[in-house]
């Protein structure tokens, strides 16, 4: 049965995510899921025409979940990579994932991302943004050592604490984290990384079809007629040059 | 003792015994092994109505094991058992082939049966007054009132009206003793079996079990007890039956049985049981 | 679903690495957990009544939250006291302190479980408090709490699963890292079902082979 | 912390309490099942019971949670979260609860049930009211035990996408970035909510001890 | 304590005691309370060395408390008790303050003093030559190989020595009551107490630990028995002590004490041990 005609008919999407991925996906202050995803979502319903029902997994059992059928696309977003390409559609981008450190405020000793030579920077388990930190490491004299998080949230914690030194991440997310904890966190500029891109994903089944195609459409038609970039300089307090297709991942 | 005094040397040697009158209990050519061990080689014995047998005999003899298959909480693995006529548990055909019977006709036939164990075995979530009317309710389905003025009435006839309400776990041994024979009394059996009554009990509450026990006997209420007590059964059976490794060695009146000239074994079992050094302070 | 064997042999290496980690911290933890245990019942048992409560308190707030919490707590809340842990020695140490609520507890009924009379029998020949603490309390009572103490390793061995939060790579990151890899999930959680399964079968048997060995060590009368 | 997200705490602690209480039940109707299948003479019942008993206990929680809630679609049964979690806790508090109630109707004497056979009462009769009820009581020190691990497990339910306690602390700390004060207000409340059951039980047990031997 | 000895007459009869053999057991005015209930009210009790001296009562009379005050398994709340002259556990000072010895000090006179207890207490996880050994190595630091010799010769003593290697539980009760008076000789105890050694036996295992009390008895041994076996109270005991309700109500030989006119709460307390029924059989 095709997936957009079902959606269709019972009038509602069922869209996982993960909510602890500030700012795309997190619980507010008054408890409200909020976020990025919400508000494109809400658009995303109103072009199709249906409601947007959320399923929140710790990000781990996203795509597990997706496999099982337990919804029908997965917001997160995720970085748009080859391995990816390969066994998800995604959407054409919504933000830009390339992916910068945040260091502790006030440490001196990283300028640049070369700085993190021989040093121990954490990321996420599986993730993107470790692959990347991991190839920019090769490169530099000395390496870096990593250390693997089973989410984000866990690596800042610790990076507050003091056990690394700085955690890599995609660019939206950190400055939005550096942004609300001034006091504890900056970001170092510039992006290490190879230009990468967030989009939303399905599956490739070929039942799924239309329905990405149709999200495609309305995210095309909301950075067409203003309303993604009034979300970005919501959300992000900037807004992203992003590609209307889904680019090649370079990584 | 002097209202049964008159029994004593009761039916056997009675020259005409009713015919109607069959024995409480017959047990005929009983055998029991567990595994590869015989506990019981071949038993009769004839228990009757009306009058106190007492089974003695050391420690390891069978007595229990005898007790157990007349209660057919063991099933004996040769012979007959029959209560008052009726088979138990097995009907033996003309050829000697036994088969068993129902599970309705054994309890009924059961039911006949009263037992009182060394261990009370009181049911720990239920107040004496319930241990002894839990039977009248679920199995004589009795209403729970007319149950219970009945269970009183067993109670006071072991002098424990007062302790209707107490849980086991709040009453002395010898107590507990007594709401266990008030429990088998409630279901007016015809015959009561005991195992070794006292010999969980302090000294000092053995007494009152055994005179509960003796006011029984005197109510000419058919007894069958396993017991240690040499001097109860001597002075209350008006039967004996003296066991040993399996074989029913002795049985008779306690004059027949403990008269001299004594059976070997049974001088050598009495020898252990009774304190020689303290018939000195008697 | 299907397993994919070549994917998975491919990944020896790392599985092993992994399963050596959750081993060995297993078994430190849990003797070390044990310890600690016997050591706190025994304080409780003959210390004075202020350390009695003060452990008693110790126990219940570890035995009334998940571990989860516990973990996260020493681990991320540690550098604001002064306590900067490494992942590994935070785990071990978190799962060890976590395991001597449970163990204490065990050793307190082992305690107790012990016949009065063993002891007095043996203050009545002259041994000394600690000889009899050695001596007749602690290999007694070990037999009659081996089962627990099994139960206890089995809880364990399950719990070492929860290091993974504070990246200790134990077998359940890195079976579950491989998964997502290679977005083989539910192949990589029935490959760490398995894996648990048959430790703990393991721990099981031989806790029953010890049980079987030490049964005639048992009261005669009791 | 605002009242507000304290509140957010709360209710996040009634639903663990709730999705606890509810598998405990459900474990323990289960766990009887088991626990007769195990006892019984048929090696058609006791094996499949063991190794039920094998299974639950040998797997991690969060391993069996993924597995029911991915692994169901697979064959076709599509489970919401809520109902995968409670299968989960369900399955593997049932697997303790059969053995530890094997052990209470293991420890009920023998001489309790010879007594019962005395007056008569049939073998139905004879576990309604008396092995049942004894073996119960035995049991409930265990139970109650069992119920402040369920309680405690049930952190790990997030995983197939209920926001239990343990979720909601995380999802506030990561918005709050306040992940101490959040961990340390769920392990304060984790507390109160096994020392209130632990209380309970203690009081029940109190209760019940006159009418045990 | 002298002072006592000669108006009883007890043990040896002689006509002139040592004045260096000091009474083994010296017990003076000990009381013992646990909470409000008081279980002993003012004992006075000399035992003398060599001789075997008996304990008799009621249960709930407080004998066990006194022995394991004896034994200081149990600290008397007031009095003295001296062995063989020394103080046990407290000094008493001229003014009547009692003051704690040193751990050191009450181990030391303790271990002049041997127990055995109603149930055994053989250590499960020993061998009965490991029991016996145990606190000649780890107490009196003996090399393992000496101890096992002397522990054997110990559980030859008391006919034991084929069952060296076996564990308690694969001992008859009688048997690990042997074992257990094997491990309390090891030490060469000047005094031997004993708690109703044999009410956890069948009565067919009474007699080989009864023997074994005999045989000690005649070897010069110092023995207290708190016991229930009359008979072998009024045989083997050279000197009775009758406690009822924490007091001691009599104390002297046999003769002085069983014999007539008697006391009337001992006359009421032999009235229920002695199985009076069971007489008319001896
Ligand atoms: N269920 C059983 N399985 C195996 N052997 C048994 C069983 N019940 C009893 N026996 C054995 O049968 C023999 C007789 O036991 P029984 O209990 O009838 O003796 P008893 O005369 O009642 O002894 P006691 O005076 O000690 O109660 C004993 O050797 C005992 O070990
Ligand atoms: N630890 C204790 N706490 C409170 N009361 C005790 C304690 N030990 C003994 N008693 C009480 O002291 C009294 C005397 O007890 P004891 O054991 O000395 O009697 P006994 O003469 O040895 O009796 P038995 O012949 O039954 O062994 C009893 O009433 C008993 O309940
Ligand atoms: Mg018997
Ligand atoms: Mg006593």
């Amino acid at each position: 049965e095709d997936t957009l005609a079902k959606v269709k008919s019972t009038g509602v999407l069922k869209v996982g995510t993960e909510t602890a991925f500030a700012p795309f996906d997190f619980i507010d202050t008054s408890g409200e899921h909020v976020g990025l995803n919400v508000d494109m979502f809400d658009e995303i319903g109103k072009e199709l025409g249906v409601k947007i029902e959320w399923v929140t997994l710790p990000w781990d059992g996203v795509f597990p979940a997706l496999e099982a059928g337990k919804f029908d696309i997965v917001a997160g977003p995720a970085t748009i990579t080859k391995a990816r390409v390969e066994r998800y559609r995604f959407t054409v981008p919504i933000a830009e994932a390339t992916v910068a450190l945040l260091k502790q405020a006030g440490d001196d000793s990283i300028e640049k991302p070369e700085d993190i030579a021989g040093k121990l920077v954490g990321s996420g388990k599986a993730t993107a943004q470790l692959a990347q930190l991991q190839e920019f490491g090769k490169t530099l004299k000395g390496g870096v050592e990593t250390r693997e998080y089973v989410s984000f949230n866990e690596a800042y914690a610790d990076l507050a604490a003091g056990r690394i030194v700085a955690v890599a991440n995609s660019l939206p997310n950190i400055a939005y984290v550096a942004q609300q904890q001034p006091d504890t966190f900056a970001v170092v500029k510039p992006a290490f990384g190879e230009p990468s891109y967030f989009g939303f994903i399905g599956t490739k089944k070929p039942e799924d079809a239309s329905l990405i195609d149709a999200v495609d459409a309305a995210i095309l038609k909301m950075k067409k007629d203003g309303r993604m970039e009034k979300l970005q300089e919501k959300w992000f307090g900037t807004t992203f040059d992003t590609p209307d297709t889904v680019p090649e991942p370079k990584v | 003792m002097s209202s049964t005094a008159p029994t004593r040397t009761p039916h056997a040697n009675s020259p005409e015994p009713h015919a109607a009158t069959a024995p409480a209990v017959a047990v005929k050519g009983v055998g029991k092994t567990f595994g590869a061990t015989e506990v019981l080689k071949g038993i009769d014995l004839t228990v009757p109505a009306g009058a106190t047998t007492c089974l003695i005999g050391p420690s390891g003899s069978g007595k229990s094991t005898l007790l157990r298959c007349i209660a057919f909480l063991e099933e004996a693995t040769k012979g007959t058992i029959t209560i008052k006529g009726d088979p138990l548990g097995f009907a033996e055909a003309a050829n000697g082939q036994r088969t068993r019977l129902s599970p309705q006709n054994i309890r009924s036939v059961r039911s006949r049966i009263g037992m009182v164990f060394q261990q009370f075995n009181l049911w720990p979530h239920m107040t004496a007054l319930g241990n002894v009317c839990e039977a009248l309710v679920t199995v004589r389905k009795m209403k729970r009132k007319e149950a219970e003025e009945r269970g009183m009435a067993q109670l006071s006839r072991v002098g424990l009206e007062h302790r209707a309400t107490h849980y086991p776990s709040e009453l002395s041994g010898g107590q507990q003793q007594r709401v266990a024979i008030a429990r088998a009394l409630a279901l007016d059996p015809e015959i009561l079996l005991f195992d070794e009554p006292t010999a969980s009990l302090d000294p000092e509450l053995t007494g009152e079990v055994l005179n509960v026990m003796r006011d029984l006997a005197g109510s000419g209420m058919t007894l069958l007890v396993v017991t240690h007590e040499i001097g109860f059964a001597a002075t209350v059976g008006e039967s004996i039956a003296f066991l040993d490794h399996g074989r029913l060695l002795l049985n008779g009146t306690p004059r027949e049985v403990f008269g001299e000239p004594r059976h070997p074994r049974l001088a050598q079992f009495l020898e252990t049981y009774l304190d020689r050094g303290a018939a000195t302070l008697l | 679903m299907s397993l994919d064997f070549g994917l998975i042999i491919e990944q020896m290496p790392d599985i092993l690495s992994g399963l050596w980690v959750t081993l060995w911290i297993w078994v430190v933890a849990s003797i070390l957990g044990a310890a600690l245990g016997f050591l706190v019942a025994a304080a409780r048992r003959y210390g004075p009544a202020p350390l009695d409560w003060l452990l008693k308190l110790y126990v219940e707030i570890l035995r009334g939250n998940p571990f989860l919490i516990q973990l996260f707590l020493l681990y991320f809340g540690g550098p604001f006291i002064g306590l900067r842990l490494e992942p590994i020695p935070a785990g071990l140490i978190g799962l060890t302190i976590y395991a001597s609520a449970y163990f204490s507890e065990i050793f307190r009924a082992g305690f107790q479980a012990v016949p009065r009379g063993h002891v007095e029998a043996a203050q009545c020949v002259g041994l000394s408090r600690s000889q009899i603490l050695r001596r007749i309390l602690l290999p007694e009572m070990t037999m009659l709490v081996l089962p627990q103490c099994v139960n206890m390793a089995i809880i364990l061995i399950k719990e070492t699963a929860i290091l993974s939060i504070i990246t200790v790579p134990e077998m359940t990151m890195v079976i579950g890292a491989i998964g997502s890899q290679q977005y083989a999930f539910v192949d990589a959680m029935f490959l760490l079902a398995i894996f648990y399964w048959v430790l703990v079968e393991i721990c099981d048997w031989l806790g029953r082979r010890a049980e079987a060995k030490l049964s005639k060590f048992r009261f005669a009368v009791t | 912390m605002s009242f507000k997200l304290f509140e957010l705490m709360l209710w996040a602690a009634g639903y663990t309490v709730v999705l606890s209480a509810i598998s405990i039940v459900i474990g323990l109707t289960i766990g009887l099942c088991v626990c007769a299948a195990k006892l019984a003479r048929s090696r058609a019942l006791s094996i499949p019971a063991t190794v039920f008993i094998s299974f639950f206990r040998g797997v991690p929680l969060l391993v069996q949670l993924l597995l029911i809630y991915n692994l169901l679609p697979a064959i076709g049964i599509s489970v919401p979260s809520v109902v995968a979690a409670v299968i989960g806790l369900s399955l593997c508090t049932a697997a303790y609860q059969a053995e530890n109630l094997r052990g209470g109707f293991n420890s009920v004497p023998k001489g309790l049930l010879e007594a019962a056979d005395m007056v008569g009462l049939s073998p139905w009769q004879q576990l309604k009211r008396i092995r049942a009820p004894i073996a119960l009581r035995l049991t409930l020190p265990a139970l109650v035990n069992e119920a402040i691990l369920i309680l405690k497990a049930s952190s790990l339910i997030s995983v197939v996408g209920v926001i239990e306690l343990t979720r909601m602390a995380q999802n506030l700390s990561a918005s709050t970035y306040r992940p101490l004060l959040f961990y340390s207000v769920a392990g304060g409340l984790y507390l109160v909510i096994c020392w209130t059951v632990a209380g309970g039980g203690a009081l029940a047990e109190r209760l019940t001890r006159t009418s045990r031997a």
